[in-house]
């Protein structure tokens, strides 16, 4: 028994609109990729390969997939032609189809199956034909029955479309709520109804309501209530009072304090309704944090703050600087180049210099000690260009991460809070804990971390 | 932004209709020319049937308008707010301060009927 | 570690699979612990491509030139990243190529679009007068 | 790289071996079973070690010129290299795709009957 996994790109079109940062095959149902639940049923039913096909680019899948061997079965991908049939499909594979029976899964559908029942035996007798049938989706047996007809065992198979928001959402809360019984998911550990990935903190004060499922490198901070019902992706933050019940919050994802996050998905800085499809930004500081704290700590302070913290640093590190850069830069161990990143406000964009220090030698690594690389930079927070530690600048031709004109949520800083805090900074898990810090830094606690980060840093560059 | 006055039994009911965006550029001038409307009346209805965005500042400010009412013994309730701006509200937990009623009629009656002390918000 | 390589070479077709094969074995030297095979093969296919559309593109508009023109690649290799330029001496040109029409079934115009959606980053500079192309991808 | 043609039940077989980039398209957009609009052509790629975009605008090209674009040029046995640099432009959407190059000459003969 072989399987052919066949999608159309305009099946899940919706997907990409509204969930622009994962592809729609990867986008997770409670806490495990759409496309792992059908691989899943490939085996359940006895497959020893299965073939991804899809008329158009599926580079992401490969990624993740690659070649099967993680599920222990043989996976290969090709193309599929517009007018393609089922018959058309086997043709087009007949090196893959060989001799042996093909279940062919079509559509963008969530198939509905229970792990402990025998679709094996089933797989094998039926006659060719049909299985099971939604809108938009099918599962087909090809060729004769490999075994007289099993007895009558009900084994219950259907499928979901998965066609919009809501669909989504009731498949979500459905694989939550059958939990680990009906399907393969990872991280149920102890107790049944809660699936908690790695290094999730929890807060003492913090209450998880079952059925819950907690992704990894997660934060639930002080008098959080998750649950019941909540599925929580990887690489967020839900901060103090807040609640999210009967909710999807995928990857990278944080949401801000005393908020109410009911029967919502949210995803980056969007919010969706998954009833009406209304969906509204959540990248507006202010109103990450509820509107009873008063909101009105302006710039002003912190400002200053910065512009004085950075005056000292240029006087402390100038000695080291004006003898090490020299020498550095004739020994052609300081290359340096200009780069735009998007500046504050947005539509507009700094010049930044960006150097890149060879610290192989005593010389270039105290300087990369001494975050020297940086030495220019600390001139742009004099006059206010830059935050002494805030964001980590982003280049100008990658999209701002708050596409919206009012992107209040971002502010490039010399030092980053994600070196400060030493999240893992690879693109959309530095946002997160940036956006929380940018939420709650005053004047003083950015002091403190721009002394953090500037001890971290030279411990992470030689890491790296 | 219209300001209307509605006679309700005998109750004096201002109608303000917003519309559009209620953003950091006009949030400001609302509260202030809330405090004039505020002298005609301290009941006041927000007709937001026509509005549809509002952000944080925009929020702040409706907040700020309603803190004024309070202290004059009066109400700000909201009418016809749109998905959008619901969320708003439901994220924020703002709803909780607000009555918010479907159509600015209902709004506007609802002042009519004396508030039961007991349930007072 | 981040280390510099350049390589010289005379702008004539013959030279493409040389300017292929390099890219190809400069990209295999970056591994990165916690990625799959697949990755890492995918990361050297992409960069193959990438740099063969560019050599190619250069050798075509090469133009009239008294001395023999050239194509001069750089290899930046840094820990996880690899970037490429290409210096050449041709006229300028722009990078925002359109996306090909496919359903016109076109014969060219794939280079400059192959190259910005396999690779992270490309940008192009005019330096005196020879372009500089840079690509560059994080594995 | 070389190309040998060979037929089967009245379709002709193009197999290529080694790179199709700028040197080796021009040879296999001129060869004249791919150049002639009226002859039916499957494309065997399963030995070609790297395709790039002067060798895609060759397939597409030819298939262009074929009285029948869509089942013109009809293609089989792609490597993942090969299919990845077609779907980095969406060119797989315009070919008939085999994985097998008898069942790319089955296909190309239905076609062929049903058209003459």
């Amino acid at each position: 028994m072989k399987t052919i996994l066949a999608f159309r790109e305009e099946e899940f079109a919706w997907s990409h609109e509204v969930f622009s940062c994962v592809h729609p095959l990867l986008l997770p149902l409670c806490n495990k990729p759409f496309i792992e639940f059908l691989i899943d049923f490939a085996i359940l039913v006895g497959s020893t390969a299965v073939r991804i096909l899809c008329d158009g680019g599926i580079n992401p899948i490969e990624r993740y997939c690659e070649d099967g061997s993680r599920w222990g079965i043989a996976l290969s991908y090709g193309s599929l032609h517009g007018d393609d049939t089922a018959e058309t499909l086997l043709g087009k594979n007949r090196k893959f189809c060989g001799e042996e029976r093909i279940m062919i899964v079509s559509g963008f559908s969530f198939i509905r199956y229970d792990k402990r029942l025998n679709y094996k035996s089933l797989a094998g007798s039926l006659p060719e034909g049909e299985w099971a049938a939604c809108p938009g989706g099918s599962i087909t047996l090809s060729g004769a029955p490999e075994k007289p007809p099993a007895d009558g065992a009900a084994t219950p198979l259907s499928l979901m479309p998965l066609d919009g928001m809501a669909s989504y959402y009731r498949a979500s809360m459905e694989a939550l709520e059958t939990g680990a019984d009906r399907y393969v998911l990872p991280g149920y550990g102890g107790e049944p109804g809660c699936a908690i990935g790695r290094n999730v903190v929890i807060s003492k004060s913090a209450q998880i309501r079952k059925p819950v499922s907690i992704g990894n490198n997660v934060q639930l901070l002080g008098d959080t209530i998750i649950g019941p019902s909540a599925i929580i992706g990887s690489n967020v933050i839900i901060d103090r009072e807040s609640s999210v019940e009967s909710s999807i919050v995928l990857d990278n994802t944080y949401i801000g304090e005393q908020l109410e996050v009911i029967g919502r998905i949210a995803s980056g800085n969007r919010l969706n309704d998954p009833r009406s499809g209304a969906s509204i930004s959540m990248e507006d500081p202010h109103l990450l944090g509820s509107i009873k704290k008063s909101q009105t700590l302006s710039a002003l302070p912190r400002k200053v703050a910065h512009a004085l913290a950075a005056l000292v640093m240029i006087s402390v590190l100038a000695v080291p600087f004006l003898f090490l850069w020299p020498l550095l830069k004739l020994g052609g161990r300081w290359r340096s180049a200009q780069i735009d990143c998007h500046s504050e406000n947005p539509g507009e964009t700094i010049s930044l210099g960006k150097v890149e220090l060879d610290a192989t030698n005593a010389l270039g690594a105290t300087a990369s000690t001494l975050s020297l690389d940086r030495y220019f930079r600390l001139f742009r927070v004099l006059t206010a260009e830059l935050a002494l530690i805030g964001s980590t600048p982003l280049p100008a031709e990658e999209p701002h991460p708050n596409a919206p004109a009012n992107a209040l949520a971002y502010r490039p800083g010399v030092f980053s809070y994600a070196e400060a805090e030493q999240w893992p900074a690879t693109g959309g898990d530095a946002a997160i804990v940036e956006r929380y810090h940018l939420v709650h830094s005053g004047p003083i606690s950015d002091i403190g971390l721009v002394v953090k980060a500037f001890v971290n840093r030279p411990h992470e560059k030689s890491s790296a | 932004m219209k300001f209307t006055l509605d006679n309700i039994d005998g109750q004096l009911v201002g109608i303000a209709e917003l519309e559009g965006r209620l953003d950091a550029r006009n949030s400001k001038p609302l509260q202030k020319t809330f405090l004039e409307w505020l002298e005609k009346t301290p009941l006041v209805v927000f007709d937001c049937s026509l509005l549809d965005f509002i952000d944080s500042s925009g929020l702040g400010a409706i907040v700020g308008c309603l803190r004024n009412a309070l202290e004059k013994e009066g109400d700000v309730r909201l009418a016809g707010l749109n998905e959008k701006v619901g969320m708003v509200f439901e994220l924020t937990q703002a709803k909780r301060l607000f009555s918010i009623f479907a159509n600015r009629g209902e709004a506007a009656s609802s002042f009519a009927v004396k508030p039961d002390p007991g349930t007072g918000r | 570690m981040s280390s510099i390589i350049t390589l010289t070479l005379p702008g004539d077709p013959l030279f493409t699979e040389v300017a292929r094969q390099t890219t190809t074995s400069v990209a295999s030297l970056l591994t990165g612990e916690n990625h799959s095979a697949s990755d890492e093969t995918q990361f050297v296919h992409d960069f193959e491509l990438a740099v063969s559309e560019a050599f190619t593109n250069s050798v075509k508009y090469a133009g009239e030139h008294d001395t023999p023109p050239t194509v001069t690649l750089t290899f930046e290799l840094e820990k996880q990243r690899l970037t490429v330029s290409l210096l050449d001496a041709n006229s300028p040109f722009s990078i925002d190529t359109p996306a090909p029409d496919i359903e016109s079934y076109p014969e060219n115009g794939y280079g400059l679009w192959i190259i910005r959606r396999v690779m992270d980053s490309v940008t192009y500079r005019r330096e005196g007068n020879s372009n500089i192309i840079s690509m560059s991808k994080t594995l | 790289m070389i190309i040998t043609e060979t037929s089967a039940n009245g379709i002709v077989i193009v197999a290529l071996e080694g790179n199709l980039d700028a040197l080796s398209a021009p040879k296999l957009r001129g060869s004249p079973p791919v150049a002639d609009p009226k002859t039916t052509v499957v494309l065997d790629l399963e030995k070609v070690g790297f395709m790039d975009s002067s060798g895609l605008g060759a397939i597409v090209g030819a298939a262009r010129e074929k009285s029948d674009p869509a089942c013109g040029i009809v293609l089989s046995c792609m490597n993942d290299k090969v299919r990845r640099t077609f779907e980095t432009t969406n060119a797989q959407r315009l070919f008939h795709i085999f994985d097998d190059t008898a069942a790319a000459v089955d296909f190309a003969a239905t076609r062929q009957i049903a058209r003459t």
